[in-house]
């Protein structure tokens, strides 16, 4: 084992972004430099003094992958502010997207980061050695979006959703449809759950996260949230959103354009990881019964993926149940939810939603309806000194298991695609 | 019957059949606007030219095959010349597609796409009546500036149109399209540091300023 | 629709205006000629009665009315002063003289008879006199013409001068 | 009343109008055939000097065409008729039609027994007694222009030119304006006895077949442009099946700067009434219809007239010649629209609609007038039938190129010595033309370029003056034969601005049926406009070329199709001018009225005043040095002051100078 190690990854493979990692082991201590080397984009900036109903639109732009969590985070921060109230079927039907975007968005993480646990190493191999299992994830997939598209029309940057408003026409048959689709995928995601368990082997068995702490949304009914008010932290701390700068303090760091996130100086972690762990008691029961059959390690950050999988097939049930209730809400045939102008009021407002990657913050200041401050805080700034406190632990601990280095740097780069493919949300 | 080969298939028809109508029959898209059968002998918009083996160009909606013949009609220099000529007809059409009520089945809109040719708003693809017109509602809708070619997705899928595809920069119809903001009661600045979101760099954008200042500072 | 109804400013044609004109759409043509011959422009009412004559649809007379330069919709003036635009003529300065005329009658854009309808600038075609260009031809209220060759602004000037002390003398 | 050639001569002459006699025309000049009697061949040769020296002995002739008029030959001719009862003059006062020679406007001719023949040109009214004091009892022509022959028998005679020696004249192959000038375009007298009518009697002995023959023999092709063959033409309509069939004869001559037809059917209209009827003959037609320029109503007149003479005497009508061939012309007046000159939108105009070109095919040989076949030849093309039918096919060919025979007028106009039109064999060099003919450009100013063809023409630079003057070279310089109107650009024209005249001209004329005339040429004026005005860009050359291209092909008919010639042909030979129009935003040519100021040379001012007085913004004032200065910032650049000086003290410039 050499004293001293010196690597680096100059671009992670498999992700979209541009992240590179530096390890530098010196004796004793080993650092992991997560470094998001994108250049910045200035999204809080170029909104300042333009009206605050425009954020959510600009807003969604900064994540063509889960472009609803930022469109739907910033319209509850813009309502928040501007004291409006959404009719409850808008409210439904954003909670509908909101959900989609997870389910998709999850399963699609789900596929992306398999091959890393089936040795295939990446999809194209893994399409060629489980084809059966491949087309069937695939299938899954198209229905997904096909159901998404009944909700809000077009997938990416959808213009359906606004400020108390949902534009899109919404008739009863195809909230139904919706409701059988999502059905279908829940039951057919824990069908495959069998065959998956065989090929999901475990990474870094053993490897245990050095900083367990973690954040969800407080939810505020007994079900899995999308939106809430209040952010819980896994030590019990609940702290209301508008609050949530006493706690969580963000840094700016010398390796990378991106800031990183503390809870109380320390490193916490989001995800469906730390989310499965804190909403166990309201998964259904097959979702909790997935959890055993896939062996999923809360420890480990690598099960994360495994994870996302119990949380994907947990909410295409819950969306499928959502829906069919929305439906039945809906006399008959179309129903209009596009509001039209929202007055310009002054206020400030914090949103919070539960993004595919963990937990979502915007926070906008509004005067006579333009937006004076806008502050926005993603999970893969609050992973990101996770992932590196993470990494150390995982370098030293890979090390002292006598792996060699090129190993040391697929595991780090395997761990990063663990928490997260999509790295530009971090430089907004 | 005659044997009439246009861009390689031969099909057979009546002698005395136009051009244009053997192209139906082959299977072959020839553009047209102005003939009407019965109604209008055609000729005029010069859209469906052919052109024969040897170079000579014929509108295919005039001429009539008596004898076995051949005829191209998918030539790039027919097409550009098609192009080109399209954007001449449409130098002269007011381009109110707000208001019109033929624009979900405006000749002139297909032809625009099919011959991509810029110029023609969003509101050419916006499934919503005129009456439903989002603007109507006092939703800032950029539909009557932007280029169209989306079809329309924000404005299909219930949002409105924020301009990504950039701006028409035709200033006689801004002109138009600004007033009607104005007479809708939307602030002509509002409706510029909407645009801008999008077309701050787009070629564009200062004829649209330009435009919108004019129009803004009439009384 | 105003200016096309309402015949109150013309009379009425005489009856022998059309005379040896064939009464068939052929002769829409000659019998718009009669009737400008008759007021020197074409009336609505003028244009109504000269389609009826020859037996076809106002729309169409008024169509043909409005696309032969010789036919004027509107009144023009006592003079009516023909600039030639052909190339000869343009080449050697009836774009000036033109731009003289207008300014020096007062026409705004878009107008072609002063407003006391004594003078009508108009550009006419080539009269093929390119010897002797630039040429203006002046139509006089007798209806004979006069042909000015080699025109420049200064002899246009003494010519508008000369009608108008011509008229003033005849006022008297 | 005086007998007159197209009399019978006597009672036993067998000719009437109700039994015309197939030798009717050959037996005026050679006659008479039927019978012998010296008296009454007696009386035709009198007669025939007659015509030639007036019933006195002794004749003026005073040209009465639109161009001599425009030049003050109504004036003159009172004054010749005038002067004549004051003197006394034993002579007759005869009008005729003009030789195209515009500098020599207005001019007189004087002829008497023992006199020669001569030509006086630039004649004002005042010199009238003068010139015939000189000529009727002096006896002398010293004054004159030109002589039409030497007798030595008057005074001054070693001092004037033959006329047929005057190089504009001798170059001249005056072969269809043989009569113009020399004979009274109102008399079928004085053309039957110049040899008139006698290619209608041949073509009644040939029978339209062998006419058409004879006519695809000589190889004429139509001058009104295209150059189609005429026999060619006549065949086709001739094939047709359906009846009745037309002939039309188009005298709707649009092109500014030509008027060779006008010329032609002031001179000689019955020329082309003869034409027409042999057109008539030849496709089997029994109506003809003349078709003429609303601006140009003398000429209708004088067709008119030709087409009442010529019914009068049998020569159109029932049974013309005892040929058994029916057939009558009526002559219609344009109502003035260029258009008219395409063939598809004149038969609309005589349909009496609007004229709208349509597509052809169908050709108008095959579908024309009331959608019957229809044969439309220009005058000049048919005058050359008639022409071509009394002298012989070989005749007409033995001038001209391999693929062009004959001859063709020309009208030679801007900046030039001698302004006129001119017949020359095809194939004549453009320098011969300008040069040789017209005298070249007059002092200080060189020929920049040549647009041949009217306003679709092209321009020619004055590098490619030596092209020889036929269809296939023209066309393939970029410029058109058209109608044959030449004219000659000096250097103090701009090529641009001249394009941009010629646009303003064609897409005023624009029938408005088609997209790419009705649009691409406004379009197209725009961009030049910006042009001049120093706004443009060097992208706008690029969208203008492909516009023009676009224009070309595009277009019904041939306005559209050649509209843009003026302007690929400048772009291609005059490049440096756009250039520095649109680099330096500079007018070489100091036209462009954007690009140019101007100013006053206090050096050359005599302060006389006449710019300030002139001026129509007010913009010139007197200095305190007494002299006058323009306000840059009032002038409108109108260019009064320049044309009033009468120092040249007002001069322009252009862009940094």
């Amino acid at each position: 084992m050499a004293e001293a190690l010196k690597l680096t990854i100059e671009e992670v493979p498999a992700v979209a972004g541009k992240v590179s990692v530096r390890i530098e082991k010196d004796r004793a201590t080993v650092r992991v430099d997560f470094g998001v080397t994108q250049d910045p984009r200035f999204f809080e900036r170029f909104l300042k003094g333009r009206p605050a109903v425009y954020a959510p639109h600009v807003m969604s732009r900064i994540c063509g992958v889960c472009s609803v969590v930022h469109l739907t985070c910033s319209i509850e921060a813009v309502e928040k502010a501007l004291g409006v109230e959404p009719k409850p079927e808008v409210k439904a039907l954003r909670e509908l997207a909101k959900g989609f975007e997870n389910v998709q968005n999850n399963f699609v993480h789900v596929l992306m980061a398999l091959p890393d646990y089936t040795g295939d190493g990446n999809v194209v191999q893994f399409s060629k050695s489980h084809p059966q299992l491949f087309a069937r994830m695939m299938d899954i997939n198209r229905r997904i979006l096909e159901a998404y598209r009944r909700i809000c029309g077009r997938f990416i940057h959808t213009p359906s959703l606004g400020v108390a408003s949902h534009g899109k026409p919404i008739t009863k048959s195809e909230l139904e449809y919706v409701g059988r689709e999502m059905a279908r995928v829940s039951k057919e995601l824990y069908e495959l759950a069998g065959s998956l368990a065989e090929i999901w082997k475990p990474i870094a068995q053993g490897f245990e996260d050095p900083a367990p702490t973690y954040c969800v949304l407080k939810p505020p009914r007994e079900e899995f949230p999308m939106f809430s008010n209040e952010l819980a932290f896994s030590d019990g701390f609940v702290v209301s959103a508008e609050r949530y700068g006493e706690v969580i303090e963000e840094r700016k760091l010398p390796h990378s354009n991106a800031k990183i996130a503390l809870y109380r100086g320390k490193p916490f972690y989001v995800g469906s990881r730390a989310r499965m762990q804190a909403y166990f008691t309201l998964l259904a029961s097959e979702a909790r019964e997935l959890i055993k059959t896939l062996g999923v390690d809360f420890s480990n950050p690598f099960d994360n993926v495994k994870a996302q999988y119990v949380e994907v097939a947990h909410l295409s049930g819950l969306l499928a149940e959502k829906s069919l209730e929305l439906a039945s809400r809906i006399r008959s045939g179309v129903a209009f939810f596009h509001e039209g102008t929202v007055p310009a009021k002054s206020g400030e407002g914090v949103g919070l939603a539960t993004a595919p990657r963990g937990v979502l913050i915007h926070h906008y200041r509004v005067r006579d309806g333009k937006l004076e401050y806008a502050n926005v805080i993603t999970p893969t700034v609050m992973n990101a000194r996770h992932v590196e406190v993470a990494g150390e632990a995982l370098v030293s601990w890979a090390l002292s298991k006598g792996v060699d280095e090129a190993r040391v740097k697929d595991l780090v780069a395997a761990l990063v695609r663990a928490y997260d493919p999509c790295l530009p949300c971090a430089v907004h | 019957m005659v044997k009439v080969k246009i861009d390689g298939r031969v099909v057979e028809v009546e002698p005395g059949t136009t051009v244009l109508e053997a192209a139906e029959k082959a299977g072959v898209e020839i553009p047209r606007l102005c003939v009407v059968p019965g109604l209008y002998e055609g000729s005029s918009c010069r859209l469906c030219l052919v052109k024969t083996p040897a170079g000579r160009l014929f509108p295919s909606c005039n001429y009539r095959v008596y004898r076995d013949e051949e005829f191209l009609a998918s030539t790039p220099d027919l097409w550009e010349m098609r192009r080109v000529n399209f954007e001449l007809l449409l130098k002269f059409h007011r381009i109110e597609c707000w208001a019109c009520e033929r624009k979900s089945s405006c000749p002139l809109v297909e032809l625009s796409k099919e011959l991509l040719v810029d110029g023609i708003p969003v509101c050419s693809e916006c499934p919503l009546p005129p009456n439903e017109c989002l603007l109507l509602k006092g939703e800032l809708c950029l539909g009557m500036i932007a280029q169209s070619g989306c079809n329309a997705e924000c404005l299909v899928s219930g949002g409105e149109c924020w301009g990504c595809r950039g701006p028409i920069t035709r200033e006689d119809l801004l002109e138009r399209a600004f007033a009607r903001y104005k007479e809708l009661g939307f602030d002509v600045k509002d409706v510029v540091s909407k645009a801008e979101i999008y077309w701050n760099s787009a070629p564009g954008f200062a004829t649209v300023k330009k435009v919108a200042e004019r129009v803004g500072s009439r009384g | 629709m105003g200016k096309l109804e309402g015949s109150d400013e013309v009379g009425v044609l005489p009856d022998k205006v059309f005379e040896g004109v064939p009464k068939a759409s052929y002769g829409l043509l000659e019998a718009l000629r009669r009737v400008q011959a008759v007021y020197g422009y074409l009336p609505p009412e003028g244009i109504r009665r000269a389609a009826e004559y020859v037996g076809v649809p106002f729309a169409q007379a008024y169509g043909v009315a409005t696309f032969y330069h010789q036919y004027s919709l509107e009144p023009i003036g006592k003079y009516r002063i023909l600039v030639c635009m052909g190339t000869a003529c343009h080449l050697r300065g009836n774009s000036l003289n033109i731009e003289f005329l207008r300014t020096f009658l007062g026409l705004k854009a878009g107008r072609k008879t002063t407003e006391d309808r004594m003078f009508s600038v108009e550009e006419a075609r080539c009269f093929g006199c390119c010897g002797l260009a630039p040429v203006v031809v002046v139509q006089k209220p007798d209806g004979s013409n006069e042909i000015v060759g080699r025109a420049n602004p200064r002899t246009l000037r003494a010519l508008i001068e000369r009608y108008r002390r011509q008229e003033r003398g005849g006022a008297k | 009343m005086t007998w007159i050639l197209l009399d019978r001569c006597c009672e036993k002459c067998t000719h009437s109008l109700e039994n015309p006699c197939p030798d009717y025309i050959e037996c005026r000049l050679s006659g008479p055939l039927c019978h012998d009697d010296e008296r009454c061949r007696e009386l035709r040769r009198r007669r025939l000097e007659e015509l030639r020296y007036g019933e006195k002995g002794a004749k003026i002739k005073v040209p009465m065409a639109s161009c001599t008029l425009a030049m003050g030959a109504e004036a003159v001719y009172r004054a010749v008729e005038d002067s004549v009862k004051k003197m006394g003059l034993e002579a007759t006062v005869a009008i005729s039609g003009c030789y195209g020679l515009d500098f020599i406007d207005p001019w007189l001719e004087l002829s008497a027994k023992g006199m020669p023949t001569a030509i006086y040109a630039n004649v004002k009214p005042s010199d009238v007694p003068r010139i015939l004091e000189e000529y009727f009892v002096k006896r002398d022509v010293g004054g004159a222009f030109a002589l039409k022959e030497k007798t030595g028998a008057a005074k001054g005679e070693d001092k004037v030119p033959l006329l047929s020696e005057l190089g504009f004249w001798a170059k001249q192959y005056r072969w269809v304006s043989r009569n113009c000038g020399v004979v009274n375009p109102e008399s079928l007298e004085e053309y039957v006895a110049s040899g008139g009518y006698r290619g209608l009697s041949r073509a009644f002995k040939l029978g339209p077949e062998a006419t058409i023959e004879e006519i695809l023999k000589s190889g004429l092709r139509g001058r009104g442009g295209a150059g189609f063959p005429a026999g060619m033409k006549w065949r086709i309509t001739r094939q047709q099946k359906a009846t009745p069939k037309y002939v039309i004869a188009n005298a709707d001559e649009g092109d500014p700067g030509a008027f060779m037809n006008r010329l032609l059917a002031e001179s000689d209209p019955f020329r082309i009434i003869e034409g027409l009827t042999i057109a008539g003959y030849a496709v089997g037609a029994n109506q003809g219809y003349v078709f003429v320029r609303a601006e140009k109503p003398l000429m209708a007149k004088r067709l008119q007239k030709a087409v009442e003479e010529a019914r009068r005497y049998g020569l159109l009508g029932k049974n013309i010649l005892g040929s058994g061939f029916d057939f009558d012309i009526e002559v219609i007046l344009s109502a003035g629209a260029f258009v008219c000159g395409e063939e598809t939108a004149m038969i609309a105009a005589i349909e009496g609609k609007r004229a709208w070109p349509r597509q052809r095919p169908p050709y108008p040989a095959e579908k024309g007038l009331w959608g019957k076949p229809t044969a439309i030849n220009n005058v000049e093309t048919l005058a050359h039938a008639a022409t071509i039918m009394a002298e012989g096919a070989e005749k007409f060919a033995a001038v001209g190129t391999e693929k062009t025979k004959g001859t063709k007028m020309f009208c030679v106009t801007g900046a030039v010595k001698r302004v006129g039109a001119y017949e020359v064999p095809i194939g004549t060099s453009i320098r011969t033309l300008v040069e040789e003919l017209a005298g070249g450009p007059p002092e200080g100013v060189r020929v920049k370029a040549v647009q041949v063809g009217g306003p679709s023409g092209g321009c020619i630079p004055a590098s490619l003056l030596d092209l020889p003057l036929d269809y296939e070279t023209l066309q393939s310089a970029g410029a058109i034969m058209g109608s044959g109107g030449i004219v000659v650009i000096g250097d103090e024209n701009c090529m641009v601005d001249v394009a941009k005249f010629f646009l303003t001209f064609t897409s005023a004329e624009s029938c408005g049926k088609c997209i790419p005339c009705r649009v691409g040429l406004r379009v197209m004026w725009s961009i030049l406009d910006k042009i001049t005005r120093g706004e443009g860009t060097e992208e706008d050359l690029q969208v203008l070329r492909q516009l023009a291209e676009t224009v070309r092909s595009a277009s019904l008919c041939a306005l559209g199709g050649t509209a843009p010639n003026p302007v690929l042909s400048t772009l291609r030979y005059f490049m440096d001018e756009y250039l520095a129009h649109i680099r330096e935003k500079r007018c070489p040519a100091l036209v462009c009225r954007a690009l140019i100021t101007y100013r006053i040379d206090e050096e050359r001012c005599i302060a006389c005043g006449q710019c300030a007085l002139n001026c129509p913004a007010s913009a010139i004032s007197k200095t305190e040095g007494g002299k006058y200065r323009i306000d840059e910032s009032v002038c409108v650049k109108c260019g009064v002051c320049y044309a009033v000086c009468p120092v040249k003290a007002v001069y322009k410039v252009s862009g940094a100078g």
